[in-house]
């Protein structure tokens, strides 16, 4: 065992569990201040509800040897993963399984943006309960575990397509089995505490450095170079989703910065391994330009989306596992892509994206149809208007 | 002139904004109130401990407006905040007798 | 005795207040409200989507005087409040027909 | 019809409230103001910097009520709210000239 | 010296220092508008006093040779306390210095939870002087400085009896000496800020995993354990209390989530390197329902125990205690507990939870007393209706 | 490399890139609700624009071999700084590089709690833009990249005259050219939201383990010397600010604490590897009273520097830098101090401090002078008293 690799991955596991308080935060503040507790009680609640469902199962189904498809039960309940180093690291079992658990809990975290403010709660868990199960477990088995993306060369350093197409492409499915608000396109819907959002931006940021950073499993180079181009690229996109937005709608908003730099995290996390500082900074510039674009198409869409998780982690995910088709280069990552002359690492890039989107969106709409089926997946039109965290959580946020 | 004060459920205001606005009515005040009455409220739990909370979020209206048109505003304002369930709300009307707009000094009608 | 209810612009508040208790008003009572009038909102803009927010923070402030005072206090507030800018708010007198100071049961006169 | 305003200590809303539905009255309207008055009030300090808050915290409660009922309102809310200590507040009573209930149309006394 | 295991003791110890404001967070977002400075006052005001006091005198009268009962003045001023390695561990004396300064800031810090909304603020700062000085260094001597519970083989990983039931003990009598808020029971005394009751909880979670696998202190498997089984019965106990309330009361509260997630991460804090993870789903599971209605029963008793920490630190810390006698398996940490065969080691794990409250129970008692006829505990009852933020520190935390 | 220094370099980046939110948080607070977000801002958009001019020519400006007063374009975009370990350190380039941007982040960051509530967007973006480039490279090579300073002798350890002397100085030239906000002195302008604050002190003492510990550069003795006098100063501080005021105002306050424990962390910053525990405990106490009478001048020295940058900053900074030449000792750091019987150090201390005020004071003036006269520095007198958050940014921080 390294110890220096155990330590920065254990810090990075504790760095990563934070980001979901931050998400609560960040999903937060942008709701009405009737739904804020709700909206955080999702992110608040997976912690506990992934967490379980990973020791049990989602760890064994994601890791353990099994077909191209999805793992085996072989690590049930953690059996076999302890002490004993994880294969192709210098950690023990359980450290791996404990950073992989956090981006089992954010996940999820992420897609419940799509449903904020009217999502059922008690559907909510059976829906998330059966997304790990179906969605999660074996995507990530596809591209980390041994599957099939795996073996075909995809390169996905933190979790791109597992994790931010994945829960992009699952909120697409949400917004559109659940409907929209009460009110939506003729109430205002504005951010209730800006405040809020901006602490969960820079937690977020924060965080994400044991995401991509952490991703290398050891405290080396890669792992330094991971550091870097995750800054670099958060910086670039918080400035130019500012800059678009200035440009188009004539203000500099402290929302915007925020959410640049969420598009920005997002698609440098599958090329963080693999491009240098100078390509990080095309990634993130081009980040924070299409997913404020993908943000203002929305409305013309005509879903709701809540709180955007399409436009940025749907689009922005998608962006950066091209990109890393585009800009990989050998000398940081030991791969090359198509602007160093490797032209079949797009292709592949872009059957890793293809794949996912298409699975993660098909087999989320029929668990949102079988859990709409027996259960519904909204509350009430009274509890609605009422507020969520009164009617279904007995609880104000605010009594100042 | 009159004032005419009317209790309604927040989710109404613009409604009722637009409504009078059609009237010539160019000014109000608004604020946030909560209201006690017929519509029950609801229970908030902490830690197992409940609490009831029977006064609801409300929005008061006022708006001064010159006699003649007051029944018209008052009827508007009833028929935009109506959603026909319990909690509506109330318009009351009392007479004003001077007003004076600050900025300019003009005072009653023409302050309005 | 009258009820004299001022909307003003929020930071107008302390002048109003100085130059009120120079006349022996001693109490009063502040209410935050939004306003819609002439002056015109703002606009507010989350991730690209627009709204007007027509309504603008004003303080509300009611005082009761005396009927003899009534006029004069009017006057002073809204010289007080006044910047000659759009949106400097409205003066309403209204009749009160009793008061009660709660804490001794001093009435009408005594109690303000 | 009256309104009747009351301007109270907050904690005590809970006693008034209890107090005036035993009297039958079924609605009310509360709002969150600051008063100004005898009761001094404290200074805050920031980074050395002192500020002299002199507006407290108080409770506005507002009922229509009919005129017959007027006067034992009052009198109860005073007794309720009463803690003999300055800053009790206010009972104030002016004129209604109609009232809607929005829900159903009713008007004046069918509408509290 | 070893680099990694003081990198990662660091980074714990920093980890830790963030609880204290996180804690007040928790705290403060559960009192009422008027209040929450002077609540969030306790635990800020403490990262000052109680760290000077633990570099003069409180970790040498903790950690110095002295005997069964309590330290000495040996490492008065830290003298002596440096580059060297700390005994037994290969990290400097500063580092585990450090480290242990940060637990006695938090641990007078959860009482200040018991007080809050009516404790004089010069009071306060007494009895903490006194206490940390009389109850804190010699509890923390017996168990982790060489006294007689730690000679007897009581286990305590990273503070079950040290932190948690001593505080939540003293708390029960702070409760009593200070007496009942001012209309407690008939008042509504509702939260007047959730979001930053969750906020403080996602970084109590974040920074426990600093106070349980930086216990280890070393970047070893027993950290990685410690790691996991903190975040499995965190996760656990934060389902089981949302769950057991939604039975027993009809609604899932954020409050919930928060109080049972805390309720976890006190009660595997005395296991975290001795049990496994299935071991840890079911000290979890049962910490939620158990501090649940520990919480709940506290409206029968009639103290005033104003943020629980009797019910979730006292009751928390006891069953974590009891449950390493039960749940301790030698292949995890060294110790078998009763379920593994060894049924003294329940023996002694009672032994010291009974010690840790009787003495903690009757000195902070004294402590209290004396205080009181000096100087008195409680603002006037004008100050406490008014609140305590503008009466005592001038301050009103809110201007919106 | 040592991956034990590289991972608490990456852990210590992180946490110094947390400590801009953190500022965020602390000055927002302060302010009044209508210009919360544009105070935000600042910090939020300088954590993008600081860190590609440091990726570009920051960095290059600043570390890369040039002459006694600027370093050269040799490391323009990052060229060259890779994987390869930096020299005088086990860490690769890259990691060090990072760990630098922080610091040329949050430099002008502190910069704008001086011109909080009235400054022009644009004209802030292009004062950044020069001042880090003229002002922040020129005296970080001085000091740290082989400069005047360092050839000299001069000692900071983690950034008393690079960030914040410098800072606080330039705060100064600011609170000058950007002028008074209307009303000062005689409207109220008392913090909206003290809750945010605390929770950004917290953040901050939190992040500035990575600033001072981190500045060891290696996971070793001196980054354990680094932590504790860090926290042993902070401490102290946040105690004698609340002294100081309840002595002088009658009132310990939160804002004093939270203040308090800012000027400890300022105070000890150049001092943290060169000075001991006992000595930190002066360090510190001496900070926060000084630091508390420089706020309370402010009022009669009649500039208007918002969120008292000069006061903490430049005051803290100063006595921090000359402190390090009074305390400094052998068997910490490698070099005396005046009371270890090395009063030349004592002088080169004050030079380091002269030449910081006086370059940083004309520089930053002369730069403003030319933005004023291009763009103008502040917002219209409509804006001003609209708010800046709904006039330049079109957003309102509480829809509650
Ligand atoms: N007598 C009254 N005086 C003042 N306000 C009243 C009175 N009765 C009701 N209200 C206000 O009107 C609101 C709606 O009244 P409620 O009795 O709930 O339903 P409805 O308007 O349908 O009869 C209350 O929440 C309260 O704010
Ligand atoms: N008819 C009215 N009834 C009640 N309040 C009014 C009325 N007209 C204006 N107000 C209040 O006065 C404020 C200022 O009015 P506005 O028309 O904007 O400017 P001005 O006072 O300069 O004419 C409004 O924001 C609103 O609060
Ligand atoms: N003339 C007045 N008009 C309106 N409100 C008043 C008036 N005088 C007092 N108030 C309100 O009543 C509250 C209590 O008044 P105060 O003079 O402090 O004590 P008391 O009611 O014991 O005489 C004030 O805070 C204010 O809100």
């Amino acid at each position: 065992m390294n110890a220096a690799d155990t330590a920065w991955v254990m810090a990075s596991s504790a760095l990563v569990l934070l980001m979901t308080p931050g998400l609560a935060m960040f999903y937060g503040g942008m709701t009405r201040a009737k739904n804020v507790l709700s909206t955080m009680m999702h992110s608040f609640f997976l912690m506990g509800l992934a967490s379980v469902v990973w020791l049990f199962w989602g760890f064994s189904l994601s890791f353990a040897q099994g077909n191209w498809f999805v793992g085996s039960l072989e690590h049930f309940a953690l059996t076999g993963v302890g002490a004993d180093l994880w294969p192709e690291t210098k950690i023990p079992g359980s450290t791996y399984m404990i950073f992989q658990c956090m981006f089992a809990i954010i996940t999820p975290a992420l897609i419940s943006g799509a449903f904020a403010e009217r999502m059922k709660f008690s559907s909510f868990i059976v829906f998330t309960l059966l997304w790990l199960t179906f969605v999660y477990a074996p995507i990530c088995h596809w591209i980390w575990g041994g599957g099939f993306l795996q073996k075909m060369g995809a390169l996905d350093f933190a979790g791109g397509a597992v994790v931010h197409i994945n829960s992009g492409v699952a909120a697409l499915a949400c917004a559109f089995m659940v409907g929209k608000r009460k009110g939506y396109g003729t109430l205002p819907m504005t951010p209730h505490n800006l405040t809020l959002t901006l602490l969960g931006a820079g937690l977020l940021w924060f965080g994400w450095f044991g995401f991509n950073a952490g991703s290398a499993l050891a405290a080396n180079e890669s792992a330094s170079n991971a550091f870097v181009v995750t800054h670099m690229a958060t910086s670039t996109a918080a400035i130019s989703w500012v800059l678009a937005e200035w440009i188009i709608r004539g203000k500099p908003t402290t929302l915007g910065v925020a959410s640049g730099a969420v598009a920005g995290l997002v698609a440098i996390t599958p090329a963080a391994g693999f491009v240098g500082p100078v390509s990080s900074v095309i990634v993130g510039g081009v980040a924070g330009v299409l997913c404020y674009l993908a943000v203002l198409a929305k409305s013309r869409l005509g879903y709701d989306d809540a709180l955007d998780v399409v436009g940025i982690h749907g689009v922005g995910g998608s962006w950066g596992a091209i990109a890393t088709g585009l800009f990989a280069a050998k000398a940081i990552g030991g791969a090359d892509g198509l602007f160093f002359g490797n032209p079949a690492q797009l292709g592949i890039q872009i059957v890793s994206v293809l794949a996912t989107i298409g699975y993660s969106f098909m087999v989320s709409l029929v668990i949102l149809s079988v859990v709409k089926a027996i259960m519904g997946l909204r509350v009430t039109e009274e509890e609605e208007v009422a507020g969520v965290d009164t009617s279904v959580h007995g609880e104000a946020a605010y009594n100042l | 002139m009159k004032k005419i004060e009317a209790i309604i459920k927040p989710f109404k205001l613009d409604d009722v904004k637009s409504a009078v606005t059609s009237l010539g009515v160019q000014g109000m005040t608004v604020t946030e109130v909560k209201g006690f009455g017929r519509q029950k409220g609801h229970k908030e739990i902490y830690r197992g401990a409940e609490y009831l909370v029977d006064f609801l979020p409300k929005i008061k209206i006022e708006m001064v407006v010159s006699s003649e048109i007051a029944r018209q505003v008052v009827e508007k304002v009833a028929s935009a905040a109506r959603t026909g369930a319990i909690g509506d709300g109330k318009v009351f009307v009392t007479a004003v007798e001077s007003a004076v707009r600050i900025r300019t000094g003009e005072t009653d009608g023409d302050a309005l």
